[in-house]
C-alpha cells in the first residue's frame, strides 16, 4: 500500500510518438487488409456465394453485390449525376454529412440535458432510481420508427410567436432519444461514484446536497461521463440518420443514403458513398468528444474501469 | 477497515426488495394511467397515439400473429447474438494475444460501432439475398459483435499481475495460463458484453426488417400496420417487441449473474 | 385577370397552405412542384409549402391530425385509415390509372397473376401490397399461397433472383431495371428481357395518387372550401405544364431536391403524365366505377397476418367531385385544356444508373 | 444546547472536548441485528490525545462516526464542546481525517487543503493565506500545485491532515490516518502529528490498530473489545511527549512498558491465541 | 548449473538456499533509468529465516522477484539450492506469497490451495490428501468449500500461505504477506508462520516494513537503503524462537533490543527526521 504500489493506478496514457505512429500505421493496415480480403473473396468466391443448405453464408461476388473497392473510391470523385451542375459524389456526401452532423449535435445536446437531469433525479432519490432505471433501459427496445410520426405530428403543432417547428427539429428530437440513454446511465454511475469517504467529508463540512453535487459529484462523474458522451454522440448520429429516413427530411445523409440505395441497381458503387460518409460522420462525432476529454484531463486523473 | 461501510444494509432487506419491484411497476402504472386518461378524457386525439386499452385489445385479438412474429424476429436476434458473440470473443482473443491485430482491428470495430442499420441493410440484402433471413441475422450479429468484442478484450486485459506472476512461478504452460487465469478472469466481462448486446440484437433484427426481406417479423408488421393507420395494432407489435427485448435482457442478465456468482469485484 | 372569387391577390395577403406528399420529391409529384415554380399557387392567392415524407410518415394521418391542409395518397391506403377513424375526403383523383407493375424475367413463365402461386413475390410493404392481394383474391389465391418478400429501395433482389416477380412503378422501379447493365452482355437491359404484368389490367387495379382534404373543414369552413378550389386550379395548371413541358418539369423537380439522375427524372415525369393524361372527364374527376372497384378490391384483400385492409364500405362522403368540377369549370372558361386530348408522351432514353 | 452542562465538563472543570454518555449503537442488517457499541462512556478533555484501539469490528470507527455526527446513537448522548454533535458539526468544531487520504483527485494540493474554506465562503485572500500557512505546517509548500496522484502516500496523508486543520478546529477526529503508510513513513508522520498538536493545542480522538502508535501518541489509550463493542480498559500513558525529545522516546523503557500494558489490556479482552487454528473474528 | 559450487554453500558447508552475488538491477523507464539494486550480495542458509526491510522503493520486492526468477538481474547471478533461479523455478523449489493473497476468486479455498498441484499433474487422490493436510496446517479445514470473498483478509492470507506450501518447498519467498492485515491479526499470523516453518524446516526470505515483525520472525534482518538500493547492514537476531514460548517473546527485553538495533540500522541509512518538513523519499 505504499506509493510505489499505487503507481500503476496512475495515468500513463500518452504513449511515445513512435508507438503512436505504429498504432496509426497498423490502423491503416487493418483497413487495407479488409479491402484486400474483400477483393480476394470477390476474385476467388463463387458468383452466387457460398450456400450451405438453404442459407447463403458467404456473399455473392457480383459487381452488384460487391463492387470493386477501387470502383467505390473512384466513384467518390465522379459527379453525382450527368447533370451539368452536379457536384462530385464526395462533396455531395460531405455537405449532407455536415447537415446531419449539425442536427445530431442538437440532438446530442438535448440528450445531455435530459440524460443528466434524469441522472440527477435518480441520484437524489433512490426510489426514483428504482422506479425509472428499468424503464430507461426498456426505452431503448422501442423502435424509433414507431414514434417518428408522433414526434413530427406533435412538433408541427408547436408554434409560439415567431418560432415554428421545423422538420429538422423532429429529427433532432428522435436523435436525442438514442443519445440520452448512455448519458443517463453513465452520469448516474458517475454521480454515484464518489466514495463514502468523500460524501462523509462533505457532510462533516455541514454542506448540503447542492454544494456536494457541485463540488464533489459532478467533478467525480466526469471520467464516467466522457465515455457516455462519446457513446451518446455516436448514437445521436445513428438516430439522426434513421430519423431522416423515417421522416423524409431533406438535405441530410439519411436522405442520400436511401436515394443512392435506390440507384444501386444501375450504379452499385454510388450507394457506398453515403455509407462511408455515415461512418466518417459517426467517427468524427465520437472523436470530437476526445477534444472535450483533453480539455477536462485534470478531472480524469484516476482511471476507471467502467 | 475505515469509514467505508455502505449505508444500504441499514434498511430492512425485505422492504428494499419489495420497493425495487414495486417502484418500476408503480411508475409504469402511473404513466399508463395518465396516458389512458389523456386519451379518453383529456381530449388528446387517440388516432396517432392510441389508448393503452385499445393497444391491449389489439394485442389480444392478434395474439397468434404476435407470437409468430415475435418468434421470427426473436430467432433472427438470437442467431445474430450467438454468432456475433462467438466472433466477438474469438477476435478479442486474437487482439488480446497480439498487439498488431488489436491495432489493426481498432478502426474496423470503431466503424462498425457507428454505422447505422439503414446504411447496412440494403447492402447486406444485396450481398446475401433478400429472400433469406440472413441479412437480418447478419445485422443482429454485427450489432452484437461490437460490445462483446470490446468487453471481452477488456476482460482479457484484466488479469491481475499477481496472478500472472503466480502462473510464472508454477511454470505453467500457455494453455494452462489461459485455462486457469485468463479465461476465468474475462468471463464476467464477456457476459457483460453479451448482456449489452442482447438489446441491440433485438432492436437491430427488428429494424432491419424495414429494409427488405421475408415478411412476418415484428418490424415488418409494425410498419405495415402503421401504414394503414392501424396504430393500436402497430403499438401492440411494439409492445411485443419490448417484451422480446426484455426477455433477452433478463436471460442474459441471469447468465451474467450466474457467471459472476460468488465473486468479489476489484 | 379571370375575376374568380377566390383570387386573393387584390387583398395582398396569401393564404398559407401545406401539402403533404407521400414520398420524397421526385417526378411523381412534378405537377405540384411546377405549380409552385411557375407561380400558379401565388396567382390563386396561396402560399403553398410542399412537405415531403419518408418511410414512416403517413400523409393521410398528417392530414387527419391537422398537421397539413391537403395530402397526396393512394386510395386503398386511405380507405384503411378511414376505417381506423381518419376523417378525410378525396377531392381530386389526379392519377386516373394504376402505375403498379409486377415484373418477372422473360423466361420465367410468370405472365399473369394466376402464375404467382408458389412463387416469391416482391412488394415494398408500407400498404403498397394491397393491389397484389386484391388481384390474387380475384384469381382465387389467398396471401398464403405465395411468399411475400419485402423489397428494399432498389431492384437488386429481383436482378439477383431472390424474388421471382418484383413490384415496380412504371415511373420508377421499372426504369431502374432499364438503367442496369446486363452483366452477360455489358449492355443495358431492355424491355424484351422482362414480362410485365400491369395491375391496371387486372381486377385488383386500384386508384393511386389522389388529393385528400379534411372532411370536417370541407363541410363547415367556407374559407377552406374556397381555398380548395383555388388550390385545385393551381394544381391542374401545374400538371398541364408538366404535360406540355416535361423537360422543364423534370428540371423543376430536380431543383426541388429529387436526387435522381436527369434521364431517370425525365422518364418519371413522362410516365407520370401517362397515368394522368388523357383524362376523359377532365383531370382529377373521380370515376365512381373506378372508385367502387378500388373499394371492392380493398374489401377482398387479406394480408399474410390475416388482417383485412377494410371490412366495410367507406362512408358516403369519402369522395366528392364538387370542388374539382368547380375548378375545371373555371379553368375551362380561361381556355385551359383540362382533358389532355392532345397529349402525346415523349420518348425518353434511359442512361446507365439513371444518370 | 450551547450551554455547557455539568456532565460535559472534565475533571478539571473545563468544558470537555467530547463527552459520550451511555451510548449504544445497533445496526439492522440483512443477517440480523448487530450490536456495534454497548454502554460507552468516555470524556475527552480539551487538548487531550486519546487513542481508540481494539480488534477489527469492535466499533472504533462507529464511535468516531457518532462523535462526528456521521451517524446517530441508538441510545445515550454525544456532546462536543458542550453542544450536540450535530451542532458541533455544523459549527465546524472538529476536523476529520481517514485511513484513505480522501483527496479530490482533480484538485491541486492547495485546492484540496482549501476545500473546506471554499465551501464555507472564506474569501480568496484569506483562503490563500491560510493555505500557505497550512502547507508550511505539514511541509508541503513546494507541492502546492501538484495533483494528489503525483504525491506519495505519506504526502497525501499530510495534505489530508492539513485539510482537517483548515478551520483551526479544537478537536481532531482521525480514523487510522496512518494505516496505509509503511512503518518508517508512519513513524515520521506520528512525530509530525505530535508537533502539530502541540502547536494548535487541539484535542484528538485517534483510531489505530497499532499498539506502538497508540502508546507513542496518546495521553490515554482506550482499549475496546468486540461483540458487543465496549470499553475494556483505559490505559493512561506517562511519557514525556516533548517534541524535541520525540525520536528518542521510541527506544525508552517507559515506551516499551506502555506497549506491554496495552498489549495485556487487549489480550484480556480476547483470548491470547495459542498459535494454531485461531479462527478470525470478523 | 545443477552442481553446487563453492560460492553457493553457506558457512557450515551445506548448500545455501539462496545465493545472490554482485547483483545489479536497473529498469529503463519512460522517465529514464532507475537503479533498483546495486552490488547486492546475500546468502540465505537452508532453514534460515531472513527478513528484508527498508524504506519504500529500496528494492526489496525487486530482489525477491530476482530470486523467484520473475525478473532477471542486469548483472551478477542468483542461484537457488545451487541451481540457476530459472531451474529452481521450473523445479518448483520454492513457494511464494505476496501482499495481496492473489487467490483466484472463482475457486473454492480447497481448489485454490490445490492449484499448483493441479497444474503439475498431481493425481486426484494425492491432491485431496495434501489439501486436507495443508488446510489443517493453517486452520481452515472448515472453510474448504468457501469462496475467497467469503473470508476475512487474514483467512485469505492463510490460504495463500497454504498454497505456497503445497509442493513442500524448502524455500519460502514472502513479499509483505501480512501488510494488509490489522496488527492483532498480524501478530497471530506471525506466530503461526513461525510454527509452520518449524514444522517444515523451510528457509524463508521475508519482505516487510514492520520492524517488530522482522525482529520477531527472523534469524537475520537485512536492512536496505534506497537510491540505489543496496544492503545497509545485516542485523543478526538472538531470540529464543521456540513456538511454545512465542507469545511471551514480544514482551521480552531481547525483543525490544532487537527492535532498537534494527531501527538504528535503518536510520543510519536515511537521516533521522527531526520532526518537521521531512520530504518523503519516493
Ligand atoms: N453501516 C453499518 N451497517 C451494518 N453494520 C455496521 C455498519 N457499520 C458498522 N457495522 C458493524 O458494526 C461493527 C463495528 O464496526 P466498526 O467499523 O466500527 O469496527 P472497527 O472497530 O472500526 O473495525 P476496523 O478495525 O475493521 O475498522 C462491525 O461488526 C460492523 O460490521
Ligand atoms: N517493472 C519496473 N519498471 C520500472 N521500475 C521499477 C519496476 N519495478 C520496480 N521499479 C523501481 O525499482 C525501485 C525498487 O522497487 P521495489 O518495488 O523493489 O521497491 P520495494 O522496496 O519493494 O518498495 P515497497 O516497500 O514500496 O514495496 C523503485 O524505484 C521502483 O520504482
Ligand atoms: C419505404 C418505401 N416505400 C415505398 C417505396 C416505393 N415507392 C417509391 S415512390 C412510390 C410511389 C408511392 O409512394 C413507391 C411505392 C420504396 N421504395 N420504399
Ligand atoms: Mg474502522
Ligand atoms: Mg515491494
Amino acid at each position: 500500500m505504499t506509493a510505489e504500489n499505487l503507481a500503476p493506478a496512475l495515468r500513463r496514457r500518452r504513449g511515445a510518438p513512435a508507438r503512436e505512429a505504429a498504432r496509426w500505421g497498423y490502423g491503416v493496415l487493418g483497413i487495407l487488409v479488409i479491402a484486400a480480403l474483400w477483393e480476394l473473396y470477390k476474385f476467388l468466391g463463387p458468383v452466387d456465394g457460398v450456400v450451405i443448405g438453404e442459407t447463403r453464408v458467404l456473399p455473392r461476388t457480383t459487381d452488384l453485390a460487391m463492387p470493386h473497392t477501387w470502383d467505390m473510391v473512384a466513384r467518390l470523385f465522379e459527379p453525382v449525376t450527368r447533370s451539368s451542375t452536379a457536384n462530385p459524389l464526395w462533396l455531395e456526401v460531405a455537405l449532407a454529412a455536415l447537415v446531419t452532423l449539425g442536427i445530431a449535435a442538437v440532438g446530442w445536446l438535448v440528450g445531455i440535458v435530459v440524460g443528466f437531469a434524469l441522472a440527477l433525479v435518480m441520484q437524489r432519490w433512490r426510489l426514483a432510481e428504482w422506479g425509472l432505471l428499468p424503464w430507461i433501459i426498456l426505452s431503448q427496445t422501442v423502435p424509433l420508427i414507431a414514434f417518428a410520426p408522433v414526434v413530427r405530428s406533435w412538433g408541427s403543432r408547436i408554434e409560439i410567436g415567431a418560432f415554428e417547428w421545423q422538420d429538422w427539429m423532429s429529427v433532432a428530437v428522435i436523435a436525442s432519444y438514442l443519445a440520452f440513454f448512455p448519458i443517463a446511465v453513465g452520469a448516474l454511475k458517475g454521480l454515484q461514484s464518489p466514495d463514502t469517504i468523500h460524501t462523509e467529508l462533505m457532510r462533516s463540512y455541514g454542506v448540503g446536497w447542492w454544494k456536494t453535487l457541485l463540488k464533489l459529484r459532478i467533478p467525480a462523474s466526469i471520467p464516467y461521463l466522457l465515455p457516455a458522451l462519446r457513446l451518446g454522440a455516436a448514437n445521436a448520429v445513428v438516430g439522426a440518420v434513421v430519423a431522416e429516413v423515417s421522416t423524409g427530411m431533406q438535405g441530410g445523409i439519411g436522405r442520400i443514403l436511401i436515394q443512392y440505395a435506390g440507384q444501386a441497381s444501375g450504379d452499385p458503387a454510388k450507394a457506398w458513398g453515403p455509407i462511408f460518409g455515415s461512418i466518417v460522420l459517426g467517427l468524427a462525432a465520437a472523436g470530437s468528444v476526445a477534444i472535450l476529454g483533453a480539455i477536462l484531463r485534470n478531472y480524469r486523473r484516476v482511471e476507471i474501469t467502467a | 477497515m475505515a469509514l467505508t461501510i455502505p449505508n444500504r444494509s441499514r434498511s430492512s432487506a425485505n422492504a428494499e426488495t419489495t420497493l425495487r419491484v414495486a417502484a418500476p411497476v408503480a411508475v409504469g402504472l402511473i404513466v399508463l394511467g395518465a396516458w389512458q386518461l389523456l386519451v379518453s378524457v383529456g381530449g388528446v386525439s387517440d388516432y396517432l397515439l392510441p389508448s393503452p386499452a385499445a393497444i391491449v385489445g389489439q394485442f389480444v385479438e392478434f395474439f397468434p400473429s404476435m407470437v409468430s412474429a415475435t418468434g421470427i424476429t426473436g430467432l433472427n436476434a438470437l442467431l445474430g447474438l450467438v454468432v456475433g458473440s462467438i466472433l466477438g470473443i474469438l477476435l478479442a482473443a486474437l487482439a488480446a494475444a497480439s498487439r498488431p491485430i488489436d491495432w489493426m482491428s481498432a478502426p474496423v470495430v470503431a466503424s462498425l460501432a457507428v454505422i447505422p442499420i439503414v446504411a447496412l441493410a440494403p447492402v447486406l440484402n444485396s450481398m446475401f439475398g433478400a429472400d433469406s433471413q440472413f441479412g437480418r441475422q447478419a445485422i443482429a450479429g454485427l450489432a452484437s459483435f461490437v460490445p462483446v468484442f470490446i468487453n471481452t478484450l477488456r476482460g482479457f486485459r484484466q488479469t491481475l499481475p499477481v496472478h500472472r506472476d503466480l502462473m510464472k512461478v508454477y511454470a505453467a504452460s500457455s494453455a494452462q495460463i489461459v485455462r486457469t487465469v485468463t479465461l476465468p478472469t474475462a468471463v464476467p466481462f464477456v457476459f457483460t458484453g453479451i448482456r449489452i448486446a442482447s438489446s441491440l440484437a433485438v432492436i437491430s433484427a427488428l429494424v432491419a426488417e424495414y429494409f427488405g426481406g421475408p415478411r412476418g417479423g415484428l418490424g415488418g408488421l409494425i410498419s405495415t400496420s402503421a401504414a394503414s393507420s392501424a396504430y393500436p395494432r402497430a403499438w401492440a407489435y411494439v409492445v411485443a417487441s419490448i417484451m422480446l427485448g426484455l426477455l433477452f435482457f433478463l436471460v442474459t442478465l441471469a447468465l451474467e449473474r450466474l457467471a459472476t456468482r460468488g465473486r468479489q469485484r476489484s | 385577370d379571370t375575376g374568380s372569387e377566390s383570387d386573393a391577390d387584390g387583398g395582398g395577403e396569401l393564404t398559407e397552405v401545406k401539402l403533404q406528399l407521400q414520398w420524397l420529391p421526385q417526378g411523381q409529384f412534378a405537377g405540384y412542384f411546377a405549380a409552385l415554380d411557375q407561380g400558379y399557387f401565388e396567382e390563386e392567392g396561396l402560399d403553398v409549402e410542399i412537405i415531403p415524407s419518408g418511410g414512416d410518415i403517413v400523409p393521410q394521418d398528417a392530414l387527419a391530425n391537422g398537421d397539413v391542409d391537403y395530402a397526396i395518397a393512394w386510395v386503398p391506403k386511405v380507405l384503411g385509415s378511414i376505417e381506423a377513424g381518419a376523417n378525410v375526403t378525396n377531392i381530386a383523383q389526379i392519377f386516373q390509372r394504376s402505375g403498379t407493375l409486377q415484373v418477372s424475367w422473360a423466361d420465367s413463365g410468370i405472365e399473369s397473376v394466376a402464375d404467382f402461386e408458389g412463387k416469391k413475390i416482391g412488394s415494398w410493404g408500407f400498404g403498397n401490397e394491397w393491389e397484389i392481394f386484391a388481384a390474387m383474391a380475384a384469381e382465387g389465391l389467398d396471401s398464403s399461397s405465395v411468399e411475400i418478400i419485402t423489397q428494399d429501395f432498389n431492384m437488386n433482389s429481383f436482378l439477383q433472383g431472390d424474388i421471382d416477380a418484383a413490384q415496380a412503378m412504371t415511373y420508377n422501379e421499372y426504369a431502374q431495371l432499364l438503367e442496369t447493365p446486363n452483366p452477360d452482355t455489358g449492355e443495358l437491359y431492355t424491355e424484351e428481357d422482362f414480362n410485365v404484368i400491369s395491375y391496371e389490367d387486372t381486377v385488383g387495379a386500384m386508384l393511386q395518387d389522389a388529393i385528400w382534404a379534411d372532411t370536417e373543414k370541407l363541410e363547415s369552413d367556407e374559407e377552406y372550401q374556397d381555398t380548395t378550389v383555388s388550390f385545385l386550379k393551381a394544381v391542374i395548371k401545374g400538371w398541364v405544364y408538366a404535360a406540355e413541358n416535361p423537360e422543364e418539369a423534370s428540371e423543376i423537380t430536380l431543383d426541388a431536391g429529387s436526387g435522381w439522375g436527369p434521364s431517370h427524372e425525365l422518364w418519371m415525369v413522362n410516365e407520370t403524365n401517362k397515368l394522368i393524361w388523357p383524362a376523359e372527364n377532365g383531370i382529377g374527376i373521380i370515376d365512381e366505377a373506378a372508385f367502387n372497384k378500388t373499394v371492392e378490391g380493398a374489401l377482398s384483400a387479406v394480408n399474410e397476418s390475416g388482417a383485412a385492409l377494410i371490412t366495410e364500405e367507406p362512408p358516403a362522403g369519402v369522395w366528392t367531385n364538387e370542388y374539382i368540377q368547380e375548378a375545371l369549370d373555371e379553368l375551362e372558361e380561361d381556355g385551359v385544356d383540362t382533358t389532355g386530348d392532345g397529349f402525346t408522351p415523349i420518348e425518353v432514353t434511359l442512361e446507365e444508373g439513371g444518370n | 444546547m450551547t450551554q455547557p452542562t455539568e456532565s460535559t465538563a472534565d475533571a478539571a472543570g473545563r468544558t470537555a472536548a467530547v463527552t459520550v454518555s451511555a451510548v449504544d449503537k445497533t445496526f439492522d442488517t440483512r443477517s440480523g441485528r448487530v450490536d456495534a457499541l454497548t454502554a460507552i462512556d468516555l470524556t475527552v478533555s480539551a487538548g487531550e490525545f486519546v487513542s481508540l484501539i481494539g480488534p477489527s469490528g469492535c466499533g472504533k470507527s462507529t464511535l468516531l462516526r457518532l462523535i462526528a455526527d456521521l451517524d446517530q446513537p441508538t441510545a445515550g448522548s454525544v456532546s462536543v464542546f458542550g453542544k450536540s454533535a450535530k451542532q458541533a458539526r455544523l459549527d465546524q468544531d472538529y476536523g476529520i481525517a481517514f485511513q484513505q487520504a480522501g483527496l479530490l483527485p482533480w484538485r491541486t494540493v492547495a485546492a484540496n487543503v482549501g476545500l473546506p474554506l471554499e465551501l464555507h465562503g472564506v474569501s480568496g485572500g484569506d483562503r490563500t493565506a491560510r493555505i500557505t500557512e497550512l502547507l508550511e505546517m505539514v511541509g508541503l509548500t513546494d507541492f502546492a500545485d501538484r495533483y494528489p496522484d503525483q504525491l506519495s502516500g505519506g504526502m497525501q496523508q499530510r495534505v489530508a491532515i492539513a485539510r482537517s486543520l483548515a478551520e483551526k478546529p479544537d478537536l481532531l477526529l482521525m480514523d487510522e490516518p496512518f494505516g496505509a503508510l509503511d512503518e518508517m513513513t508512519r513513524e515520521r508522520m506520528q512525530t509530525e502529528l505530535l508537533r502539530i498538536c502541540a502547536e494548535t493545542g487541539a484535542a484528538v480522538v485517534f483510531v489505530t490498530h497499532s499498539i506502538p502508535e497508540a502508546v507513542y501518541l496518546s495521553d490515554r489509550v482506550v482499549v475496546m473489545s468486540p461483540r458487543p463493542g465496549r470499553i475494556q480498559q483505559i490505559v493512561p500513558m506517562v511519557l514525556n511527549r516533548d517534541p524535541a525529545h520525540a525520536e528518542a522516546l521510541r527506544e525508552e523503557r517507559a515506551f516499551f512498558d506502555g506497549v506491554t500494558a496495552v498489549r495485556e489490556a487487549l489480550h484480556a479482552g480476547s483470548p491470547v491465541p495459542t498459535g494454531a487454528r485461531g479462527v478470525e473474528n470478523r
